[in-house]
């Protein structure tokens, strides 16, 4: 950490300060949790890009198989809809895998008519598949299909959800990887894309296994509910002795403990890949990032090299994903856009620094506060503009009815800027 | 007969619609694989300027229309398109000033690009919204059909019927001319070959005398066109709608992506796999085999390969596959 | 002190998918907003000042963000929204819930979100989707219709509905061919359609929003001769379906939340006036939910929510006079001078059991280019 | 080297970005003194400058060829011989000298702007569209004429008959030599009045390296001045009328290619011994 | 040492490599020339394991290596460096050298964590062996340059460098002289001869310079079209009329006229 690098944290914490002194610590602490969560998708990119050079424009894919970790975790199971259909489901899923298998192997045993032999396969798979799956679907599906109809979960703490929406993601970079790294790391950005629109599909549509678009609400926490604390006498007593208001407090008090674990997390994290990044290991990523055909020749496997980066970004995606499904509390696959999930982490990668972790990690903290903030900004820049025209004009009227729309255009002049005069980050790699 | 009521329907349902949104598409992926084999990068901001354009031609339209101009029983909005070309293309080259030329005389590497076009299209997203509001605008007017369903049943006495619009024919037909007219002047004109120089090596196009700036400035200009074409075709045969307009990024760089980015050939096959694949997967076959197969045979259910859910899943399947098999898309993408 | 106005938020998404609802909506609860502060009779004369949020409608983490500043920066007394369920259960659960501010929602209507944990907080003056299926599946019996197609938008609201529907549907003996998703602000839909045609069925129920894909559905489904005929439930009746339409689906069928008391008409009227699309779906009742947080305030005496929280249901049911749109004046008073009302609003609300409209629906036909009205349920 | 935007640490990805055919060339600037020590057809005259903000390259190097002559430069890796040929070309910042051509300062202009005055120029590597025919590659050529210059492309058939037969072929699956031949023909196409040939036979083999001297002596024949590098230094300055050694950005010997390769240490040091 | 029997490798219709046989001597310095595109690049691509022949066979030592890795077969002590220099080049020409033994524990992720001592052992002893080969490249000064930043030449001797780092048996090189000044490449030259005679490397290198094929070969063999033309110590080749019509030609034609040309 230089000087820049300190000059500039101390700015975004400003940032960060200025909001609680303006607005309310509430907001604040809102923005920064995020922030943290954001930081850590952020550096799970940067593995991928800044060391590796892997493209990987699939980010909301693993960020929303992190979500579903959460609740095939921590939500309590459904023993009604499990006894249903939950041994078909099993059954029909593992005649999935052993298609797949099956062509896989089939298509390795080359020959003369492998490829019709792989689709006849897979033809007759997928029917069987759909035929023993779908009455479980169903079966599952129908029972009190407005409040649940689906699987439910494991019933375990929602902390143990994290690493395992980190292993959901990991899983899905291994067949990812395994199929397309191969080629050649270019069409990994188009894999991944295309990887990444077909988990929501399936997150929205397979409602037997996390509700689909109907959502799953009310995910259990790690910290307390602010209701039970304002309703605890020993918090109330503690509180109101130093002052302050238990409404407040006891919101102030949840966040900061999300703060808290997220913090403790990413810390952790960026102590790993610091660790790792001034390592002989490090050194070999950055030389395959140079150059890939020289380092094959110098005995470096990239193949298996870009695997492991791309599943170890992937799981730090997923379990970012898993966390901040933890924090809103619930799973609603329709929200996953790749505008907000996989757009906005790159930006955060780039405005930050690729290469360097301590620049993803304060651009996940800047642009994440400049999100949420452009719109009162915005709304602030638009009411400066029409504070000199006359009142009950149809431009300024226009205007201010447009104002929400300035939030995206704030974004992109600020993205802009900092390209134009940072165009390696503002922490760029030494 | 039976038989011919099964191609008029799948005619009418899959293979009609196909056409015209493959040729939407088609559109609007030569403009962003024209931008990645000339300029060198995924232009994010394509959706919104597809928007931008589609906005100016709409405003030109109803200006014609309260001054009375139409077109027949083709849309005004054909009449306007000069019109909305222009302003997109002045947008563009205004663009590209303030933002592009910055980086390009600094030598920036791509990347840098693809982030600043992510920043033109957040610009872009808010001016459009700001002039024209997010609601959704019609602005067809003139004869909506060729022929309807209705006209043609009883004219062929068929159960089924085919319908065939306007904008449909016209897409295509567009589509068609457009890329005619692209391939033409890539190949044969000095100006188009003096591009595919650039496209593949701006240093010794420098050096031939060929001024990247005005190869730059007709690169846009072209963009420009086709994209506000792509758009209005797109809105005459739907609707406008900027958000619509945003979301058309990902079927259109799926495209580019099937056929080969940087290739033209390839941003229109790409368009028509994407189009099909996503009709046809979907598509239940249930009325095709009920006229098919004897009665006796008929099935009960859709025989639906996959739900509609998945159709956009779909595509990015086929795309994967394409890959996969094909690692540079299917026309070897490259340059220009 | 009574004096210093009173601030409510108006969190919609007026960016992402339903930017184009959310302007008409946010006018409906600003237009009730105004009109009280005009009448200068809340809690002996404050005024009300809107703070609009964006909620996005997909970016839960954004939305909570917004909210957290309108309740903890701004201080606003109530929140009129969240428009798409996802986010407002998110907004629910992290901030209207731990801060104690009510919300009212003018257009969630997941049915998940009945059971939600709320503490008496949390409203909606759009009725669950599992009425509204049940109401449709008499409509459509009622005509003598067998099987149709179901069409729904991806999300909470278009399933959870579609599932209603089909299943009151089906207890009726009624047949639906196919239920087929579509995604809103997508470019293209002759898949979906292909595929509804090729199930076929009397007629198309479209469970989706009229400026979305649901009128993408109908433009193409009327274009391929697929369906002539349709049925539109609450998320597509508006003036659009008739301009964009007209005559083209005569004899269809629709209906969404409404009574016989003249408070729709009254409400459209009163939009009109400020330029407000006052048929926009969802705009009347974010007006009824505006007027019910302010009259709840004056019935409680209080714009304290932890106060007023529970007169929402009293203002809102019988007994008491009935209050129509433009008449928030005369109930505040009314209130003031410690009588009763029962707000009728233009959405004809009626909250029940945990804080939802009852649903009251008007059932209405399209003739000659026009929307009819044909009777009430 | 230290320009942040041309930095992008080995991240390449072509899916979203089309690095082929990117340029690296830059026109220069030229402030400060301009000397005016000799005259020749072509000069770049006491040269001192460098990259960028970068420190010098060359310092008070002078490089002068005249009509009808063929000029060798020589000299050690890194020495600043290609820098030489560029900022003749004006794509180097010139703190001093002077760049004149048949006796116009020519200083100020941009590479383009000489192009129009007639220099051609052959890089030492990415030297043709490897993407475009071989006919095309030459139509480029003459991008600037606007006369027709069908007549220009036969002569240049005529010099490289191999290229006649593969006109219609892409410049891109065409052997090193041949490519070669394609871009000292592209420069032709320009009807250049002086010719720089920057390293025209690294790899190639040697019955193609002795086709181009050839075809290099022919062209010098008929008037044009060629100014060549090459580190084939004892075949090149065989057939050079005259010789350039550079060191570190300076003149170290100067002579014609006979005197040079008769001097002793100019052998040791530089051409191998 | 290698042996390639029947080579082929196809690109599309066009044979790069045609059927080429060829055996390379333990402890030789074998040279190999050949006109442009005769597949002299593409054969050293298949044999280390770049491309996949489209049929033949390639042993090392009598063990089949066809279609190996190259990561593969640089662990088995067959090296190589590239007719265009592949430097790491935002690297310190010290790192490149660094980078090269494999099997270091610092490259595997749980080492960097939770090994760190080791690690700093195993560092102190590489750092010490690549100023070692710095040194006896005569470019020591060049340890904390970036690799970008060094002259083309130096770059190629960096190419060499590699190979030293560890105990390769065989090292293909590809045109290492190839637009290098000739007195460097003198000094290359003798850097190889010096590997050859103390550390027992086995060489091939590509070389369009006869000069240089002359000072450092015993063996030369030439390509031409896909396959083996000609075989055979230099004088031999040089002698050999179809070498000579394919590949070395018989000088300049115009040399003459040019000498009674006015200058
Ligand atoms: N684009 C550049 N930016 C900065 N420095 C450069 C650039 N190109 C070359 N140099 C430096 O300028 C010096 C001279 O390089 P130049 O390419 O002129 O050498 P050269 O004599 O042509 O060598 P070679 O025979 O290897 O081609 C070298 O030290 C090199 O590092
Ligand atoms: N990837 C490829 N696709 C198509 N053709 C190729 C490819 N790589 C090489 N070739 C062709 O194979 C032939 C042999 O090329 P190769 O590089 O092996 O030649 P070379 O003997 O090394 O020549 P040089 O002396 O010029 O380096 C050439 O004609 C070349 O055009
Ligand atoms: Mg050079
Ligand atoms: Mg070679």
């Amino acid at each position: 950490m230089n000087m820049r690098a300190i000059l500039l944290f101390t700015g975004v914490a400003l940032l960060f300060v200025g909001t609680g002194i303006i607005q309310s610590w509430n907001v604040s602490l809102t923005i920064l949790n995020m922030a943290l969560i954001s930081a850590i998708m952020a550096l799970g990119v940067n593995m991928q890009w800044g060391y590796a050079g892997l493209f990987n424009v699939g980010i909301m894919g693993f960020v929303a198989l992190g979500g579903l970790g959460a609740v095939l975790v921590s939500m309590p199971p459904n023993t009604e809809a499990l006894a249903a259909g939950g041994l078909r489901i099993v059954a029909g899923l593992s005649l999935g895998a052993a298609t797949v298998i099956g062509a896989i192997l089939v298509f390795r045993k080359a020959g003369k008519w492998r490829g019709w032999a792989v689709a006849a396969v897979l033809f007759v798979g997928f029917f069987a598949y759909r035929a023993v799956m779908d009455p479980g679907v169903i079966a599952v599906e129908a029972v009190n299909p407005a409040s649940s109809g689906n699987i439910g979960g494991l019933g375990l703490p929602v902390i143990l959800a994290w690493p395992v929406g980190g292993l959901l993601a990991a899983g899905a970079a291994w067949i990812i990887g395994k199929t397309a790294l191969g080629l050649r790391s270019d069409y990994l950005a188009i894999a991944t894309l295309g990887i990444a629109e077909i988990v929501i599909a399936m997150l929205k549509n397979e409602d037997w296994l996390a509700r689909g678009v109907k959502n799953v609400i009310g995910l259990p926490r790690p910290v307390p509910y602010e209701i039970d604390l304002q309703n605890s006498q020993s918090f109330i007593e503690t509180v109101t002795e130093f002052g302050f208001d238990p409404v407040t407090a006891s919101t102030i008090t949840v966040k900061l403990a999300y703060a808290g674990i997220f913090a403790v997390v990413l810390i952790g994290l960026l102590w790993l890949a610091q660790a790792a990044l001034a390592s002989p290991w490090g050194r070999m990523m950055r030389a395959i990032r140079d150059n890939e055909v020289s380092a094959e020749a110098m005995g470096k496997d990239v193949t298996a090299r870009h695997l492991q980066i791309f599943i170890l970004g992937s799981a730090i995606c997923g379990l970012a994903g898993a966390m901040m499904t933890t924090l809103d509390g619930q799973l609603t696959p329709g929200t996953y856009q790749p505008l907000r999930f996989t757009f906005l982490i790159w930006v955060m990668v780039i405005v930050g620094g690729s290469g360097n972790n301590f620049g993803s990690v304060l651009g996940g903290f800047l642009i994440w506060w400049l999100w949420v903030q452009v719109e009162p900004l915005g709304a602030l820049l638009m009411e400066g503009i029409t504070a000199g025209m006359a009142d009950g004009t149809w431009l300024k009227g226009h205007l201010l009815d447009s104002v929400a729309h300035m939030r995206l255009l704030t974004m992109g002049l600020i993205l802009l800027l900092v390209l134009r005069f940072s165009p390696r980050g503002l922490l760029p790699e030494k | 007969m039976d038989f011919l009521n099964a191609l008029v329907a799948l005619a009418n349902f899959v293979i009609v619609p196909a056409l015209a949104y493959g040729s939407q598409l088609a559109l609007g992926a030569l403009g962003v694989t024209l931008i990645y084999g000339i300029l060198r990068f995924s232009n994010f901001a394509h959706g919104d300027t597809m928007a931008f354009g589609t906005m100016a031609t709409i405003l030109a339209t109803w200006a014609m229309q309260s001054a009375g101009i139409s077109f027949g029983v083709l849309p005004t909005a054909l009449l306007a398109l000069p019109i909305g070309i222009a302003a997109t293309g002045l947008l563009l080259l205004g663009t590209d000033r303030l933002v592009y030329k910055f980086y390009r005389v600094k030598k920036a590497k791509p990347v840098i690009f693809v982030i600043a076009s992510l920043g033109v299209m957040f610009v872009m997203n808010g001016i459009v919204r700001f002039i024209i509001g997010v609601d959704d605008q019609q602005f067809a007017d003139g004869e909506r059909f060729l022929i309807t369903a209705r006209d043609f049943r009883t004219m062929t006495g068929l159960e089924e019927g085919l319908a065939i619009k306007t904008t449909q024919v016209i897409t295509v037909a567009v589509a068609i001319i457009v890329v005619a007219i692209l391939f033409w002047f890539l190949n044969k004109t000095r100006t188009g070959k003096s591009m595919r120089a650039y496209s593949d090596n701006e240093d010794l196009a420098l050096l031939s005398g060929i001024n990247p700036e005005r190869v730059v400035m007709y690169t846009w200009l072209i963009v420009g066109g086709l994209a506000t074409i792509a758009g209005v075709l797109y809105g005459l045969d739907k609707s406008f709608k900027p958000f619509t307009y945003f979301q058309l990024l990902l079927p259109i760089f799926a495209a580019a992506i099937v056929g080969g980015l940087g290739s033209p050939v390839g941003a229109i096959a790409g368009g028509f796999v994407i189009a099909f694949a996503e009709v046809t997967i979907t598509y239940p076959l249930k009325k095709l085999l009920g006229y098919l197969l004897p009665d006796s045979l008929a099935p009960d259910g859709l025989v639906q390969l996959l739900s509609t859910d998945y159709k956009f899943a779909v595509s990015f399947v086929i795309l994967i596959i394409v890959l996969l098999f094909r690692p540079t898309g299917l026309f070897k993408g490259k340059s220009v | 002190d009574g004096h210093s106005p009173v601030k409510l938020g108006v969190v919609l998404g007026f960016t992402g998918p339903l930017e184009s609802l959310a302007p008409a909506m946010a006018g409906g609860a600003e237009l009730a907003m105004s009109e009280v502060t005009d009448s200068g009779l809340l809690l002996g004369g404050v005024t009300v000042e809107p703070v609009r949020g964006d909620s996005t409608c997909i970016d839960a983490a954004a939305a909570t963000s917004a909210t957290e500043r309108l309740i903890t920066g701004d201080g606003v007394a109530g929140i009129v929204g969240a428009d798409c369920s996802g986010v407002t259960g998110a907004m629910l659960q992290n901030v209207a819930l731990p801060n104690g501010v009510v919300m009212i929602s003018p257009s969630a209507t997941s049915p998940g979100l009945s059971t939600a944990e709320d503490n008496g907080l949390f409203f909606r003056t759009a009725p669950s989707d599992a009425r509204q299926g049940v109401i449709i599946a008499d409509i459509l019996k009622e005509q003598g219709i067998e099987s149709v197609a179901l069409t729904y938008t991806n999300n909470d609201y278009g399933k959870g509905l579609a599932d209603a529907f089909q299943a009151a549907f089906e207890e009726a003996g009624g047949t639906v061919t196919i239920s087929a998703a579509h995604e809103d602000g997508k470019a293209d839909y002759s898949a979906e359609v292909g595929a509804l045609a090729a199930a076929g069925g009397e007629r198309l129920v479209v469970a989706g929003y009229v400026d979305q894909g649901g009128s993408g559905i109908v433009r193409a489904a009327l274009d391929s001769g697929a369906f002539d005929t349709f049925h539109f439930p609450d998320g597509m009746i508006s003036q659009a379906l008739v301009d964009n339409f007209g005559d083209e689906i005569d004899g269809s069928s629709g209906a969404n939340p409404g009574t016989d008391s003249p408070g729709a008409q009254l409400y459209q009227e009163m939009a009109a006036a400020v330029d407000i699309d006052g048929t926009s779906p969802f705009s009347a009742e974010a007006y009824d939910a505006a007027a019910l947080i302010m009259l709840a305030m004056q019935a409680s005496g209080s714009a304290d929510p932890s106060v007023y929280k529970d007169k929402v249901m009293d203002v809102a049911n019988a007994p008491g006079e009935q209050i129509l749109p433009g008449e928030l004046a005369k109930a505040l008073q009314i209130l003031a001078d410690g009588g009763e009302i029962d707000y009728v609003g233009a959405s004809a609300v009626e909250l029940i059991g945990p804080g939802e409209s009852a649903g009251n629906y008007r059932e209405v036909g399209f003739e000659g280019g026009e929307l009819k009205v044909i009777g009430y349920r | 080297m230290s320009d942040p935007y041309q930095d992008n640490r080995g991240n390449k990805d072509a899916s979203i970005t089309n690095p082929h055919g990117r340029g690296t060339m830059s026109a220069g600037t030229a402030s400060g003194e301009r000397s005016r020590t000799q005259d020749a057809y072509l000069i770049g005259d006491s040269m001192t400058g460098g990259y960028g903000q970068g420190p010098d390259i060359l310092h008070d190097c002078t490089i002068a060829v005249n009509k009808g002559e063929i000029a060798v430069i020589v000299g050690p890796n890194g020495a600043g011989k290609s820098t030489g040929m560029k900022a003749v070309f004006g794509m180097l910042n010139l703190r001093k000298g002077a760049v004149r051509l048949d006796g116009e300062d020519i200083t100020a202009l941009s590479p383009q702007d000489r192009v129009v005055k007639g220099m051609g120029f052959v890089p030492q590597t990415s030297n043709i569209f490897t993407s475009m025919t071989v006919e095309e590659n030459l139509e480029m050529g003459a991008f600037i004429r606007r006369d027709d210059f069908r007549k220009t492309i036969e002569q240049v058939y005529e010099l490289f008959p191999i290229l006649g037969d593969k006109r219609r072929q892409a410049a891109g699956e065409l052997s090193g030599g041949q490519r070669q031949q394609v871009a000292v023909g592209r420069a032709l196409m320009t009807q250049p009045k002086v010719l720089m040939l920057d390293e025209p036979t690294a790899g190639v083999s040697p019955i193609v390296m002795d086709e181009l001297f050839d075809r290099i002596i022919e062209v010098s024949r008929t008037g044009i001045p060629i100014l060549m590098v090459e580190q084939n230094a004892r075949q090149a300055l065989e057939i050079a009328d005259k010789g350039y050694v550079l060191v570190q950005g300076r003149n170290a010997h100067t002579g014609t290619g006979k005197e040079l390769l008769a001097d002793d240490e100019v052998r040791r040091s530089f051409l191998g011994g | 040492m290698i042996e390639v029997q029947d080579l082929h490798r196809h690109f599309g219709g066009f044979r790069a490599v045609d059927g080429a046989s060829l055996r390379i001597e333990p402890g030789s310095i074998t040279g190999l020339i050949g006109p442009n595109g005769a597949g002299k690049t593409t054969l050293f691509n298949v044999i280390a394991g770049v491309l996949k022949p489209t049929s033949g066979r390639v042993t090392m030592a009598g063990e089949d290596i066809t279609g190996l890795s190259p990561h593969v077969l640089f662990h088995k002590g067959l090296l190589r460096t590239f007719q265009i220099a592949h430097e790491f080049s935002s690297m310190t020409c010290r790192e490149n050298l660094m980078m090269v033994p494999g099997g270091q524990s610092g490259e595997t992720l749980w080492n960097t964590w939770f090994g760190r001592k080791r690690i700093a052992n195993e560092e102190r002893a590489l750092r010490a062996k690549a100023d070692e080969v710095l040194e006896f490249l005569t470019v020591s000064h060049l340890a904390e340059q970036r690799a970008g930043q060094i002259s083309g030449g130096q770059k190629k001797l960096l190419e060499l460098g590699r190979t030293m780092m560890v105990d390769a048996k065989i090292v293909f090189l590809d045109e290492v002289g190839a637009g290098v000044n000739r007195t460097l490449l003198n000094t290359i030259g003798d850097a190889i001869i010096r590997l050859n005679q103390e550390r027992n490397y086995t060489f091939v290198v590509i070389e369009h310079d006869m000069d240089f094929i002359g000072k450092i070969s015993d063996h030369v063999i030439c390509m031409a079209e896909g396959k083996v033309l000609a075989e055979g110590s230099l004088a031999e080749i040089k002698a050999n009329e179809q070498v000579i019509e394919a590949y070395l030609g018989t000088g300049l034609k115009n040399k003459d006229q040019l000498e009674g040309a006015p200058t």
